[in-house]
């Protein structure tokens, strides 16, 4: 069981002062309100020194006496007491579908439920979590898990000493929460981390033992990485220094999911700050990989429609100016065809251990 | 310049010689009747069940006008009977109050194609073309050979006459059988029974909906019906009142065609143009005359026999571009907004009905008016069911041949989701609403003898859509008033129903006093719900709802009303 | 009865006296021209454009008519010409080398409604009702107040003469203006001439469609057209050959009404009721008409005009029960599956062409038959387009009123779905098709005078949709054919293609070789493929596809065929 | 990387003898066929006495000059020789997904590919595994990694030695080739195994150490469980002789995941053998849970028309006609609503930990 640590303190804190400030305006016969920052795409902008996309500083105030905040604005305060009262007091973690059911009930006198659907409460966290400025993971939220890791590295989970270095060929199932106060790194050896976009293609190079003759870390997230192995490369970029590197199918996919690690999402730029890793780097496929390491050509795939279009969005996006970027990009679209991590096989099974991802790393062939 | 064009051949030219008089020999003058025999599915005679509605449809048209023009409140007795042993064999009898018939006009009336009162003026009525009735007798003779009867009274001291006759087709005269004074109770009126082949089936394109519809167009008559089963029902009258009594009318200047016109230039009793102008046409006065002449550069003391045909034409011409009044409104009859309005009520249970009745307008030289009236929130209307339309057209409901209708092409053409109903493309709208719409007209053009659809013209299309979008305006108008009602009740309730929940949780975070901040709370939200209802006020306003159904023909009927409770005083009326 | 079911009222007993006979004096007889005058939108005279066309229509169709009585292959010219300095004032000439018309006759051809050989008899012709081209003369007195102009001929010997003319609408007769013997090139033949109001626009119901579409159900005729812009077109006939000439009919005694029964019973000049049966109707033998009379229990002997109604109605019942051969086929022309297609295929690019000639069938005693050509595999077809219908009747093209026609309910009918082609639930079937349907019949029953649809009866849309199923049959036919000639392709190559993969994988499964493997494989798979070739022609004769299209008038054109190399030798003919 | 074992050497022979039959047939000048075991419903019955649902003895042959079989069988055949070649030769393991990659290129002299979409490869790799009577595993084929592990137990992974007493927050990651060879139990002090729908659910068992208290295993399949967690649990009940507990939803898709976890699948059958726990136990949701542990009802959840429609189905299932099935599956339908896991929350965070699923098996409260 987690300890209610000092973060868990803080962000009771956080919550109390919310219901302070309604209290508060009550008492001075003023409408209650909460500000909530918006979460929308006109508040959010890409800082190119920092090089992630941020959360501005528009906010919207919920207002009781407002007939279309009413609803709202009571749904707000009563997921926050729930979160003080079950997760933050217990110190235990629930997941969002958990804390729907938890805090549906029939609001008296009615026939109506303080909440009909989980669609209704799952927005309602997120503005909460703007709202105190808590990542969900510091409301004892957690997503579901997916991923796995091994490497040339110790972790200590929840008190357990983990060494990443003898896990066989499952690996270590990453936790939704990794905050700090669970998850510790000790006995560091890898000298990056390497996040693949597969799990075949890690477990390949798991029981190829890449990580041990490469000295890194090895982790997937089993498609789009979820919000712990993002916040858990983050760390590892942060507190240990290492460099991240990203391999991804070549498609818009691919390109997407190296974006959202790398300078975070739209809709979840407050994460930014904890999530993002502006460092991170660009391993492949590329869209010159097929002339580059000669594969043949029945391995491509045509761009479909939504491919196509989803590609030219991309051109624009302000992360994706960078001259290489384009020319990848734009490469793309002309070939009219896309690559999956699996089309290394044709060459040999091994051909990623072995010789695409030594070359790529020994030339420094990645785009930032 | 053929011959160089086309391929040369001998052409066999004795054969030709021989040829064209041989069929010279052939070449005979056709009877309408025996045209009409032929070709009697163009007067409703396709199928048993239809000719037995259009036998009905006929005696009745007759029926009506002829009470109207005697202004006697109609009750008009329809009967059908299958002849026992047959299963097809109906007689159909149609007895009036009406003023009756002179014994010397029946055989003609009754036995004789193209023949009656009504195709030679502008005024309107039920039956146009002097075909009808005569038709039904035609196509009893075909299918059963048997003649038609006729019972007919003209008043107290006047005998009454029983006729049987049938319709000669190689002549189109009648052929009388049988005449004969009788005893009859009725002191005045007309009967007559018909035997066709037939069939009966209750529901759409029935006897049955025929009368209830005709019930709804005619509140002022009495119909009973007994049906083949021997079951009997009443339409009671609604109205105590007479119709207006439509005029007879001269033919308007807008409209009239070259042709037309010239051939009135030929037959006028008037000795100048300037007095034909005035006396063959409706609302052209000495000015509007001289007018015209001025326009053309024609002498208006010219004898119109001698009207040259190039002058003819520049006098034609000009009548469009002189500002000429639309023909006089009490020419025509319509059925009114009110008395629409109930006659739709009687027939259709729903929340909100309104009548619209446009002022009369011109085609072709005829005036004519278009009245509409719409039920909307039909009661158990089936989900996703195309809109219910009513056509009327002289106070006659048309049941066939909607596709072909004005009406229908009207009604379709008309942007409803501007009116908050939806609508596929090219369909009926979707919605429970029933529409009624009545075309009424000195002639009505019908696209075929069996008078079943009206034809596209654009004027009267045009007029028929105005109609539509006032109504259409009206029930958009009503949905968002009770939308704006069922908003302003729910914002009522709305803040007390969360306080306890709000309270609760600031209760918990904070350790303040529950009871405390719901007192607090339940004062300001009696605040903030009046704050809302000047709102809500402001917003109304803004919505011009309830300023589009003032002083209309509009009824609406609370939730839970008890059909019997309603008293039937629409809103409030038209001047 | 009706006096306690109705509330008592007093009748104003003295004014209804008065006005029965007040109506009386208004009733008068209505000529047929003037009912017409009034309802021209119901001889097809809607609008300028539609008036336009049917004008060219009524003129071509006499034409077409005249020619083919007089056995003479025609040659017609249509000419538009717009009138300088106006926008909507036409001149309509059109022109035959047919047998001309006697002096005498023209004033009423041209100048009477209801006047024509064509009424009177049961014969298999384009007119029918003797009102086409004097209500085209009508029309053109209405909107432009000026006569016909008629030229006409009869032979080498004759005068050409020349008349302008007016019809008398309040007399339905002919008013003569001028007439005069002329000079004219021509050795016999007619010209009409006449201007009206119209309005000229190419595309879809336009003159140019109407005269495409005609060329299709007429190729032993020859075209000319000069439209108003003056550009022209020729329309050169593809079949040296008359038609059949179509031979007059008695009526068959099958679908007569008793009414009508009793009536030919009274005007007959037979003197037996067996000599009335065999006389007056086809296809009643002397057995025939003993074994009608043997069932009704009625003397044979007896006067029919002493015949009882209630032995007439026996009779009437009997006839039904009696086997009576169908009428003969030779009283109809109808144009035939090989000129059908010849005359499809000028008009329509496609890869397929089938033709279906019904053998005549009845309905109201009236015989009729139905064909059918049908183009599959149109060139440039849009994707998804419903199917191209193309609706003659007696040889006329149908453009107006598709809705309303039973050609288009006979398609709408077809389980499409079972022959391939895909059709949405009411809907026309979509596919790169065109279906031109001819109806023929000595009578063509119309939904309206304007002749553009053909009414619903069970026994004709029967027969359409007869003849649609087996075009459709051999479309579906044509479809899988094509289909297993790309399978029988494909079998060929398939085992060599994947030996090599075979043997590769089992000489590294097993270590064999790989060369002594493929040997092997390749002498078996010569082998397998003439094995697979019986197979699949024992597959191909349960799939009956050629079965289907043999001996049936088909034409398939090769892939890359240039339309000028085609030779139209349709595939086989039937008997 | 997987020594070639004496498993992989019997692999590679009954490839063999699939080729060699083949080539005898080409010799003989007879049609080369192979005999392919018909994975339909036909060919499949439930055996009452073993409780599992087994594949009958129905065969095709699958011919090479037969026109609709010539490339299926020039697929099979591909497929065997690049297992043999490139996965049991080299003692390496790979994804049907990868597989494909491997095994697709153009038919020479045309161009048509040995395979057009994976599609058409994967059901071919499924008549492989039945003509050869080898597992996919022993094919060395992988399925995605899902699901994750912790308990009263050490295991060995690829000669790594885990202790999954100590595997924190994220637990080991279960691979899903988990055959003898690789993985091997050892120090086993659990008394049960428990098998849990939802990945929430068990993060709230192992936050809670449910399975330190209650001395068991305790894994998640998230959602219906992949091959190596169902292979897992066979061999734990096999060979350590632990019983199976299963803890799904209460609707129709909770059901079915314990029926094929308990007797297999019916498109899967001829893996029953290797797969099925015939003496799994249904531990709920029940439909009778709702009133039994008085839940509020608006945790409930309207059954739609197919929950419905598949609950009715399996009340006809040879393997569900015991009473008590009878009256929990007619019981759901008369009350036209499911449940979820998460409903228990609504009582207490921790309601399944210290009181449902405690008082479940001690009164022994589970169907069989």
């Amino acid at each position: 069981m987690a300890r209610a640590g000092t973060l868990d303190r803080e962000t009771a804190t956080k919550l109390t002062k919310l219901a302070d400030h309604v209290v508060g305006q009550i008492r001075k016969k003023q409408n209650p309100g909460i500000d909530i920052p918006i979460r929308a795409l006109s508040n959010v902008r890409f800082d190119p020194k920092k090089r992630m996309i941020e959360m501005g500083q528009e906010k919207q105030a919920r207002t009781f006496f407002n007939a279309s905040m009413a609803r709202k604005f009571m749904q707000t305060l009563l997921l926050a007491s729930a979160v003080k009262k079950e997760l933050l007091a217990s110190g235990k973690t629930t997941s969002i579908r958990d804390l729907y059911y938890m805090t549906k009930h029939t609001v008296q006198g009615t026939d109506e439920n303080t909440f009909e659907e989980q669609d209704e409460s799952d927005p309602i966290i997120e503005d909460l979590e703007v709202a105190v400025d808590a990542l969900r993971e510091e409301l004892h939220l957690f997503a579901s898990n997916k991923g796995a890791m091994v490497g040339d590295m110790t972790i200590v989970d929840q008190g357990d000493t983990i060494d990443l270095r003898r896990m066989g060929s499952g690996g270590w199932s990453i936790p939704s929460i990794v905050e700090p106060n669970l998850i510790q790194f000790k006995k560091v050896d890898a000298k990056f981390v390497l996040l693949v976009e597969k799990d075949a293609m890690w477990r390949r190079l798991n029981e190829d033992k890449f990580w041990q003759k490469h000295h890194c870390v090895l982790l997937h997230g089993q498609g789009q990485p979820p919000r712990g192995v993002r916040r858990l490369c983050s760390r590892m970029v942060n507190e240990l220094k290492l460099p991240l590197y990203v391999f991804v199918d070549n498609d818009p996919w691919g390109y997407y999911i190296y974006s959202v690690v790398k300078q975070g999402s739209i809709n979840l730029a407050y994460e930014s700050q904890r999530m993002a890793v502006p460092s991170a780097r660009f391993v492949g496929l590329s869209s010159f990989d097929k002339d580059k390491f000669k594969l043949p050509s029945n391995v491509t795939i045509k761009l479909n429609d939504e491919d196509t279009n989803r590609a030219k969005q991309l051109l624009n996006y302000e992360w994706f100016q960078s001259k290489p970027w384009q020319a990848e990009i734009r490469n793309m679209l002309r070939q009219g065809v896309k690559l999956e991590l699996e089309a290394l096989s044709k060459k040999d099974i091994s051909f990623a251990t072995d010789e695409y991802l030594p070359k790529k790393l020994k030339d420094k062939e990645w785009l930032d | 310049m053929m011959g160089s064009a086309m391929p040369k051949r001998k052409p066999p030219t004795q054969l030709t010689l021989v040829h064209a008089e041989e069929l010279a020999k052939k070449q005979r003058e056709i009877s309408v009747s025996e045209f009409f025999a032929k070709n009697r599915h163009l007067l409703g005679f396709d199928n048993p069940r239809k000719a037995l509605l259009t036998c009905v449809k006929e005696a009745v048209d007759n029926s009506l006008d002829a009470c109207e023009e005697a202004r006697i409140l109609p009750e008009v007795r329809v009967t059908l009977r299958l002849l026992p042993g047959t299963e097809d064999r109906y007689v159909v009898a149609v007895e009036d109050n009406g003023p009756g018939i002179v014994r010397e006009q029946i055989p003609r009336v009754f036995g004789k194609l193209l023949y009656g009162s009504k195709f030679h003026r502008l005024r309107m009525s039920r039956g146009q073309q002097g075909i009808g009735i005569a038709a039904a007798g035609m196509y009893s003779l075909l299918t059963t050979g048997k003649p038609m009867k006729i019972w007919s009274r003209t008043g107290e001291k006047k005998p009454a006459h029983y006729v049987e006759l049938q319709i000669e087709t190689s002549t189109n005269e009648p052929n009388l059988i049988r005449k004969e004074e009788v005893a009859w109770e009725k002191v005045h009126g007309t009967k007559v029974e018909i035997e066709i082949v037939g069939k009966y089936q209750k529901g759409r394109l029935s006897v049955d909906e025929y009368l209830e519809q005709t019930a709804i167009a005619n509140p002022h008559a009495t119909f009973v019906y007994v049906n083949p089963e021997g079951d009997k029902r009443e339409f009671r009258r609604a109205v105590e009142e007479f119709p207006r009594e439509p005029k007879e009318i001269k033919p308007h200047p807008y409209g009239v065609e070259l042709g037309v016109f010239m051939k009135m230039l030929q037959d006028t009793k008037a000795r100048t143009l300037s007095g034909f102008l005035q006396s063959d046409f409706s609302r052209v006065s000495s000015s509007v005359a001289a007018e015209i002449c001025r326009v053309a550069a024609v002498s208006a003391d010219m004898k119109p026999s001698k009207v040259a045909a190039g002058d003819a034409e520049k006098v034609h011409k000009a009548i469009p571009t002189v500002k000429i009044m639309n023909p006089p409104t009490d020419v025509l009859s319509p059925i009114g907004e009110a008395n629409l309005l109930k006659g739709l009520h009687q027939q259709v249970q729903a929340e909100f009905y309104t009548a619209v009745t446009r002022p009369p307008s011109v085609y072709r030289g005829n005036p004519f008016a278009v009245e509409v009236a719409l039920a909307y929130g039909v009661k158990d209307w089936p989900p996703d069911d195309l809109v219910r339309v009513l056509r009327f057209a002289n106070r006659v409901p048309l049941l066939y041949q909607a596709g072909s209708c004005a009406i229908t092409e009207a009604i379709l053409d008309t942007k409803w989701k501007n009116y908050g109903v939806s609508q596929s493309k090219g369909a009926l709208p979707a919605a429970p609403m029933a529409i009624a719409l009545h075309f009424a007209s000195v002639w009505v053009p019908f696209t075929s003898e069996s008078k079943e659809a009206v034809a596209h013209y654009d004027a009267i299309i045009k007029e028929m859509k105005l109609a539509i979008q006032e109504a259409g305006r009206r029930v958009y108008a009503y949905v968002r008033r009770r939308q704006r009602d069922a908003r302003q009740l729910e914002r009522r309730s709305l803040f007390e129903r969360y306080i306890e929940e709000v309270a609760d949780a600031c209760a918990l975070l904070t350790k303040v006093d529950r009871q405390d901040l719901m007192k607090r709370l339940q004062a300001m939200a009696e605040q903030a719900t009046k704050l809302h209802e000047r709102e809500a006020a402001k917003e109304e306003k803004n919505d011009n709802g309830d300023e589009v159904l003032k002083g209309t023909t509009t009824l609406v009927v609370p939730e839970n009303a008890q059909p019997a409770q309603l008293e039937l005083k629409p809103a409030a009326q038209k001047a």
